[in-house]
């Protein structure tokens, strides 16, 4: 127990005081001036930000007798997750503001959500890891519950609410039997058991892990385990929606990484077919599903299913280069999803939801420029080039046709991708060919549209010049 | 001699362009001005050059002009082959030219399209004289292609009329399944010769005959004996053989001059010369030989039997053209290419003679082409009537007119062709009916162009009143040109006849092999000079055949002109046959070109639409759609479904790991 | 020195100006002075392009196999991706024809466009600066960037600019190439694992299995087959040309249509030479059924465009028989004949098609109908017009004398050597191409005066006379003197021909 | 003697019992909660359990932790309840169906 400890975990003691303090703040901040909640918050994000960015470490350093570990992957996750809050923040703000929804829970869960998350990201014992995800599963149940007055987001809330408590009743299952056979909880500790004595690497570990597997594959919402997403995608108001749909996928990614990697990686070969299982399946019925779709918010939330079964393809590879490429996908697709759903609030005003796809008709009558954006994102998400969405889409194909049969894996990829291609090019056909319903000029603040601006012309920039993000996703995985 | 062969050819294309871009600027009279130069340029050159080969005793000559493409070893050119037949063809084909531009001033005189017309005959004077003076395959080709175009154009002339622009894609199409065989002709010739240059091909030619392709896997043809056949297709198709000579009667929906001088002096007859000109390679398949004799009769007869129920004018005309075309034909099939080329000539000139004798007989009647509404003209315009007696004793062969030695040799030729060496006993039988035919066919001939020439000139006048009264003879530039065709007609045969079928006139232009050299034999056996050959005449069948169908023409025509009605009525069957074009126009038209549009609208339709697009295409993407609607309602919204399906999902891994690990 | 730099100029000046004119953009009104300015710019743009591209064509060294104006800088290290440009015989003619045809349609659309027009042109140099780099990449992932970021534009063209059907039309048209794509993209990461990059030269160089070169070449086989179109992957193109805008229509036969017949030439066939030789038996047979079959369908189509799309199937099936007969051939010389046919005809092609529908564009800006029927007795009302139309159309039926002639007589030529059937089938085109050009011009441009509307008819004006006269002028002089363009080729061919001879198993 | 199987059996059966009871469970969302709990409880069993026959704390402090964290879930999952119910007047589970497909 020395001072090294409090450094290395310095980033969360700092959020912690910050929210600390802006939870006193909020209390006696009248509701007009609301607004210096939010920059408070994105003051503390700043700094926790900046605590990182000093903090980091240049090699693997676990502290907390073991339970917590700190290392270039925990760090550039924590960075985008950061980063993607703020962003979410900014998106939220206005639309908070004219829907009366102005109340510094938003923000205040947001900061707990991203404790959460941040916790995850270093977590290096089966407990940690748990503690963080229920710290971001509880802020977000009561984030999705954030109206009061509207009853799809209590639904939706419920609905999150009951199948996460299962999903995280499961994981609990799936660790107490971890913990059963090795006897410990921290990862490296499980990995060295289970390189110590081979003959643990079998049925009964196996029988929790399947347990994890649902636990994980749920936050990351892979078929089968992907039911809440959907109807929370849609149920949510929007700001609450970009939330979720950009930062807790690092954390998701995190808790991959930690647990099948870094925990039970010998026993890649039994929990990599699980793996393939859930995202074949999370790649097709995500994609298949979209295209029925009419309420954009629920399409991105079908999109998003087959991302992750991308993603978690990647993951199959049990490559380092999967893992890096795993990586890479999750930082470009929550930049995109970021940057839809950033859009979709900007169509939405005071009482008007602007959730539907036919609410994105004519917009490039209405304004040119954010129909140029949001076509920039969906090509991107489609996989198009020269967007970054076709440089990670190549990065896990490849990794992926290293494996063994993986030529079929990569062939159903791109054809899954082809009829992904038709919800996302329906979008540009509704903003684009189509005549604008409701004239109604939108109004956002310039910070606003300049982050938009720069979130969505990102896509495009990464896609031009990918090499350092690649760099950087290979040297945290090597 | 290079600059005056790219003068020759230039100088009508010139004016081509002139008077086709600059029409409105040099006005009508520039336009004729400037094509009649251009034309009369390269006809005095032409005459020139003839001199020079025939007294002068030039060399033939053989240049490049530039090279058109080279790849892959095959060397493709533009270039000039002058020799004693080329020269002969040039001066025929820019003679003719002439005149007919001259006559065209008259004829087209009050037409919009003036400049357009002019624009158009000196472009196909151009385009015929690349043709022959080509000295390569792909130069033969566009010049062959070239007046195709012209021909397509100015048949179309009168874009308005329905008839005509019917007649000129009937014209092209026709011509393009000939093309589509003399291109693969072409290939056929560089697949086995690797060159298209004419010298080239003809010196490797019996090594090609020595060769063999299995064009039907099993039983291999030889390889001359293919490209020769796909190259007369060409001809066919050009020429107007049977069965391809279904668009040349109707092309006479195009103005008289171009009648004259496109459908009856030159551009039909390219396929006659390119035989000739293909001479070499013919020679080596007796079998392609016989091919053309056959078609060649076929055509010769039964061409001609139709000219006798035709009323309009002009495709009486054009009628005894197909058959004509078949005599040249049946000449080439027997060897006697010299004859061909020199009843091409004669023919040339008292065939455009005749048409333009018809076309000023049509102005007269101010566009009225039905004979049967004629009658009694000879007073009303003499130089006509004149000429047109002049170019119909040409064609029938009367005593002493070019015709007569042309047609007269010919016949004899094929007579004499049985002579051959080492022909087998169905050789024998293809030429006693090619004989046969070509025998009957003077019969014929004279029946049918006397039956219209006394329709026309003789017997009671069947005009109008309101016609009739101003009812005169043409003006000059229409006559001059007739009198100036009329002038060959009559004499041209008696002075070229000697030097050009006995005289070795051709020299290697035209190879013959001694084996069936029948001119040679003829000209050792029975030619003793044009006098002899006249006093001779009335000895001969022909002659005879020939009064006795003027004969008849006058007793039908002229003298009980009820009998042609009783016999019409008698044998309808026959008369319907020969009325019909013996149903050739149906077959296609119904036929190929219906059953085509069927085609491909089952293609279409069927193919493309429904099993391609509507199962295939859309198919998928109406499965994908339905699936997606189906798959969505798995999302129940129960709260118990979601927990059922991750129960699912959880017992699959369980169970995939006990049961299946 | 410019001429290190030519090709990035040439593929980055278009894409710039057409960046520019997006931001700027025509402040929504066709008639605007703004507008007006961004028409100026897209041509001035589209005209120094095609002014550097005539400098390509000076700098050009004829004797030279290999690629010239060769550009090569590191891009993603991590897939070791290189920014690699160069173009050689084949590649080179492609490039003049694009930046030539693209000023011809800018003009084409000058005042035809009302709806946007900023956005239009700027679509337009995108497109054109995207196709330039499709024929210099020489770096597979740098190729397959080019050629799919091509779709984008062109999705809106046809999309915004488009027809009453253009949506169903442009999704087609995406969606088709799309599929056909993304397999050609599992085919280059797996030749990326084979060589460790995308050098175009590694996989021409690497040696492969045959299973490997036949999965292959399909997977380049539906990607290419998809854009040239071959039977029976066409029926995309036929609903993109009817619902395109004019332009559109010009550069999707024009340019785009060659992508397919160029990918053959530059991937499948030196990639995986063994693959194509197994099914050179198949692509002939296809390439034939789309001379004939398609034939016979543009016989029936009652709307012009539709009947021009269908002929440039049937056109564009020469190219693909002449690239793959020289396995059937026996004797040394001829394969190299087919396929330089099948280039000339490329080109050629990329001309008379354009100029059909920029003809068919004229008469529809004035009665707003592609129908055959509602037409009749043009010549009446636009002589001029039907001068250039009849040429055209000569052009479209292989008259020797045009460009249409050249790449089929040769490609014929070759085929026969290759078997008298071939020969046979690829020369019925010309009786049905013929066929179907030319019974168009007796319903459309001869005849009666049909309706009002024709005789409402105005001769060109002069704009639209100048882009045609151009046009023509380029048809005759490729028909009449073809030596330049296929000088450019010759040796690169030659050196295709080798390299292709030589197994890699 | 009872033995470790023993206990890890009761837990296994507590929990597939839960979610017996949350599959089967039409009515009232508040038993959903409790299923909950006793999914909770069986992971509880489980760890004590090994934690004893393994003879290592952690496990116990495990079950500490989650202890806590069922009882802020629980609060969160009846402060959702209400606002639910307040807005539809009603927690029977198969009318929580507005969102679907």
């Amino acid at each position: 127990m020395n001072w090294m400890d409090y450094i290395a975990a310095a980033p969360e003691m700092t959020l912690l005081g910050l929210i600390c303090v802006v939870m006193i703040a909020d209390l006696f901040i009248e509701n007009e001036n609301r607004i210096v909640t939010f920059w408070l918050s994105m003051l503390s994000l700043v700094v926790t930000a900046a605590v990182l960015w000093a903090t980091a470490p240049d090699a693997r350093t676990v502290v907390f007798y073991g339970a917590y570990v700190s290392d270039p992957l925990s760090q550039i996750l924590k960075l985008g997750a950061v980063l993607f809050v703020g962003v979410s923040f900014l998106y939220a703000r206005d639309y908070l503001r004219v829907n009366d929804l102005h109340k510094g829970e938003y923000y205040l869960l947001g900061l707990f959500g991203l404790l959460g998350m941040m916790i995850m990201m270093s977590a290096n014992s089966l407990l940690t890891m748990y503690l963080g995800l229920e710290v971001l599963a509880l802020s977000m149940y009561a984030l999705v519950a954030i109206d009061r007055h509207n009853v799809t987001s209590a639904e939706s809330a419920m609905k999150y609410f009951v199948l996460g408590a299962i999903a995280s009743g499961a994981l609990l299952y799936g660790i107490s039997w971890v913990y059963g056979v090795t006897g410990t909880l921290q990862f490296h500790e499980i990995a060295a058991v289970l390189s110590a004595d081979p003959g643990l690497n079998n049925l009964p570990l196996w029988f929790g892990l399947a347990f994890l597997i649902v636990g994980i594959a749920f936050k990351f919402g892979a078929v089968p385990f992907h039911m809440w997403l959907p109807d929370v995608y849609q149920g949510a108001r929007t700001p609450v929606t970009v939330y979720l749909a950009s930062a807790p996928k690092l954390a998701a990614l995190a808790l991959v990484f930690r647990i099948l990697v870094d925990g039970l990686g010998g026993l890649h070969e039994t929990w990599s077919t699980m793996i393939m299982f859930v995202a074949v399946l999370s790649i097709l019925a995500g994609n298949f599903i979209a295209i029925a779709q009419t309420n954009i918010k629920r399409m991105l939330g079908y999109s998003t299913i087959s991302h992750v079964g991308f993603i978690l393809l990647a993951v199959y590879t049990g490559t380092e280069e999967g893992y890096a490429s795993a990586l890479f996908y999750t930082l470009t697709y929550v930049v995109a999803a970021a940057g839809a759903f950033g859009i979709v609030i900007l169509l939405s005003r005071r009482g008007y939801e602007a959730e539907l796809l036919s609410d994105f008709k004519g917009l490039n009558a209405r304004s040119p420029w954010f129909a140029l954006m949001m076509l920039f994102l969906m090509f991107s998400m489609a996989g198009v080039p020269p967007f970054v969405g076709f440089l990670s889409k190549l990065y896990v194909i490849s990794a992926v046709l290293e494996t063994a049969g993986g030529t079929w894996l990569a062939i159903l990829m791109v054809l899954a991708s082809v009829i992904g291609a038709y919800y996302y090019l329906r979008v540009i056909w509704y903003m684009y060919f189509e005549k604008a319903e409701d004239q109604a000029v939108l109004q956002a603040a310039t910070d606003t549209r300049l982050v938009l601006t720069l979130n969505s012309l990102a896509v495009l920039a990464l896609g031009i010049v990918p090499g350092w993000l690649l760099t950087l996703c290979i040297q945290v995985i090597g | 001699m290079y600059e005056y062969y790219l003068t020759i050819v230039l100088a009508p294309l010139a004016a081509a362009i002139i008077a086709g871009l600059a029409g409105k600027q040099i006005g009508r009279a520039g336009a004729h001005w400037v094509t009649i130069i251009g034309v009369g340029i390269s006809c005095a050159l032409s005459f020139l050059v003839l001199k020079n080969m025939f007294w002068g005793g030039a060399a033939p000559e053989n240049i490049s002009v530039y090279t058109w493409a080279a790849t892959d070893g095959l060397h493709m050119e533009v270039g000039f082959l002058v020799d004693r037949l080329t020269a002969l063809m040039m001066c025929v084909v820019t003679f003719v030219s002439l005149m007919v531009h001259v006559y065209t001033i008259g004829y087209m005189h009050d037409d919009p399209g003036y400049q357009r017309f002019f624009s158009y005959i000196s472009l196909f004077t151009f385009s015929m004289l690349m043709l022959v003076m080509s000295n390569n395959f792909l130069q033969l080709f566009f010049g062959w292609e070239a007046v195709g175009l012209v021909s397509y154009l100015l048949i179309g002339f009168w874009y308005k009329k329905e008839t005509a622009i019917f007649a000129n894609l009937k014209a092209f199409l026709v011509n393009r399944v000939g093309d589509f065989g003399f291109i693969l002709g072409i290939a056929g010739v560089v697949m086995f010769t690797g060159s298209l240059d004419y010298a080239t091909v003809f010196g490797q030619a019996d090594s090609v005959a020595a060769q063999q392709i299995e064009v039907f896997s099993g039983n291999p043809w030889n390889a001359m004996t293919l490209i020769c056949i796909l190259l007369f297709i060409g001809a066919m198709g050009k020429s107007a053989q049977a069965p391809l000579h279904v668009w040349l009667p109707d092309s006479m929906e195009g103005p008289t001059p171009i009648s004259a001088l496109i459908h009856a002096a030159t551009m039909v007859t390219a396929g006659i010369f390119m035989v000739a000109r293909m001479s070499p390679l013919f020679e080596l398949s007796t079998t392609a030989l016989g091919f053309v004799i056959i078609i060649g009769s076929v055509t010769a007869f039964f061409m001609g039997l139709l000219g006798i129920v035709q009323n309009d004018i002009k495709r009486v005309v054009a009628y005894s053209t197909l058959s004509q075309l078949g005599y040249m034909t049946v000449a080439l099939g027997a060897s006697a290419y010299g004859a061909a080329i020199f009843h091409l000539m004669t023919h040339a000139f008292f065939k455009a003679l005749l048409f333009l004798a018809a076309g000023s007989v049509i102005i007269a009647m101010h566009h009225e082409q039905d004979i049967r509404k004629m009658g009694g003209i000879r007073k009303y315009m003499p130089i006509t009537y004149w000429t047109a007696l002049v170019g119909s004793l040409a064609l029938i062969g009367f005593p002493g007119s070019s015709g007569f030695f042309s047609k007269d040799l010919l016949i004899e030729a094929v007579k004499e062709s049985h002579w051959h060496q080492g022909v087998t006993a169905g050789d024998q039988l293809t030429y006693w009916i090619a004989y046969l035919s070509v025998l009957l066919g003077v019969f014929v001939t004279a029946l049918y162009s006397f039956r219209m020439f006394f329709l026309v000139f003789h017997g009671k006048e069947r005009m109008d009143a309101e016609t009739k009264s101003h009812l005169h003879e043409t003006p000059a530039v229409v006559t001059v040109p007739l009198i100036l065709l009329a002038i060959p007609s009559a004499v041209i045969g008696w002075f070229t006849v000697g030097p050009v079928l006995f005289g070795d006139y051709f020299g290697d232009a035209i190879h013959v092999s001694s084996a069936h050299d029948v001119l040679a034999h003829m000209g050792t056996t029975m030619w003793h000079g044009s006098a002899a050959l006249v006093m001779h005449a009335v000895q001969t069948p022909v002659f005879w055949l020939a009064a006795g169908g003027v004969l008849t023409a006058w007793f039908l025509y002229l003298k009980r002109p009820d009998i042609p009605e009783t016999i019409k009525n008698k044998v309808t069957g026959l008369y319907n046959l020969l009325d019909r074009k013996y149903y050739f126009d149906d077959l296609y038209i119904k036929g190929f070109a219906a059953g085509g549009r069927n085609f491909g609208k089952f293609l279409w339709q069927k193919g493309d639409e429904l099993i391609i697009d509507g199962i295939l295409v859309n198919g998928t993407a109406n499965v994908v759609g339905r699936l997606a609607g189906v798959m969505r309602q798995i999302q129940t919204g129960y709260l118990y479904t979601y927990a059922f399906a991750m129960i699912i999902g959880l017992t699959m891994l369980l169970g995939w790991l006990i049961w299946l690990r | 020195m410019l001429a290190n730099y030519l090709l990035s100029f040439l593929v980055w000046l278009p894409i710039v100006g057409g960046i520019g004119l997006l931001v700027i953009g025509d402040a929504g009104d066709a008639k605007s002075s703004q507008a007006r300015l961004m028409r100026v710019a897209a041509l001035t743009f589209t005209l120094i392009t095609f002014l550097a591209s005539v400098a390509l064509y000076m700098g050009f060294d004829n004797a030279e196999p290999g690629m010239q104006f060769v550009e090569r800088v590191l891009w993603v290290e991590t897939f070791n991706v290189w920014y690699y440009l160069g173009v050689d015989g084949i590649s080179a003619p492609l490039i003049l024809l694009t930046t030539f045809i693209t000023p011809l349609v800018v003009i084409a659309g000058w005042d035809s466009i009302k709806n946007r027009p900023a956005q239009y042109f700027a679509a337009f140099l995108i497109l054109e600066g995207l196709m330039i780099g499709v024929f210099s990449a020489l770096d597979g992932l740098l190729f397959y960037v080019f050629w799919e970021a091509m779709l984008i534009p062109m999705f809106l063209i046809i999309g915004v600019w488009g027809g009453e059907r253009r949506v169903y039309a442009t999704l087609k048209f995406f969606l088709y190439t799309f599929l056909g794509s993304v397999l050609m993209l599992v085919a280059f990461i797996y030749l990326y694992l084979q060589t460790g990059g995308f050098d175009l030269f590694g996989f021409m160089n690497v040696s492969l299995g045959m299973t490997a070169q036949q999965l292959i070449f399909l997977a380049f086989l539906l990607a290419f087959a998809v854009k040239v179109p071959m039977w029976p992957v066409h029926t995309w193109l036929p609903d993109a040309h009817v619902e395109a805008p004019t332009g559109g229509s010009v550069i999707l036969a024009a340019i785009m249509l060659k992508m397919g017949g160029y990918g053959f030439v530059r991937l499948s066939l030196p990639i995986v030479p063994d693959g194509s030789e197994y099914f050179a038996g198949l692509m002939i047979a296809l390439s034939l059924i789309a001379v004939v079959y398609i034939g016979f369908v543009a016989l029936m189509q009652k709307d012009m465009k539709k009947l021009i799309a269908y002929s440039s199937i049937a056109h564009m099936g020469f190219v693909t028989l002449g690239m793959f007969l020289l396995w059937s051939i026996a004797s040394d010389t001829g394969a190299g004949l087919g396929m330089t046919g099948a280039m000339v005809q490329m080109i050629s092609h990329g001309l008379i098609s354009g100029a059909m529908f920029l003809c068919v564009g004229v008469l529809y800006d004035r009665v707003h109908s592609r129908e055959i029927a509602d037409y009749g007795g043009v010549a009446n009302t636009m002589p001029v017009f039907a001068a250039f139309m009849v040429l055209f159309a000569m052009a479209n039926a292989g008259l020797p004398g045009t460009s249409g002639f050249v790449g089929e007589f040769m490609v014929i030529i070759a085929s026969f050597k290759a078997n008298f059937w071939y020969a046979f089938l690829a020369a019925t085109t010309l009786v049905l191409g013929a066929a179907y050009t030319l019974w168009m011009i007796k319903r459309v441009v001869y005849g009666e005066v049909a309706n009002d509307n024709v005789a409402a008819l105005k001769d060109l004006n002069a704009r639209e006379f100048i882009v045609l006269a151009v046009l023509a002028v380029s048809v005759l002089l490729v028909g009449l003197w073809p030596a330049p363009l296929v000088d450019m080729m010759n040796t690169t061919i030659e050196q295709l021909m080798q390299q292709v001879g030589q197994s890699k198993l | 003697m009872i033995g470790l199987q023993h206990y890890l059996t009761v837990a296994a059966m507590l929990f597939v019992l839960s979610i017996v009871g949350i599959i089967i469970n039409r009515k009232n969302l508040i038993l959903l909660l409790m299923c909950i709990e006793l999914m909770l409880l069986a992971v509880n069993t489980n760890f004590i359990a090994f934690s004893r026959f393994l003879g290592d704390e952690t496990g116990q402090v495990f079950v500490f932790f989650i202890l806590t964290v069922a009882a802020a879930e629980a609060a969160i999952g009846l402060a959702i309840l209400v606002v639910l119910f307040r807005n539809r007047r009603s927690i029977a589970v198969q009318e929580l169906n507005t969102l679907k497909g």
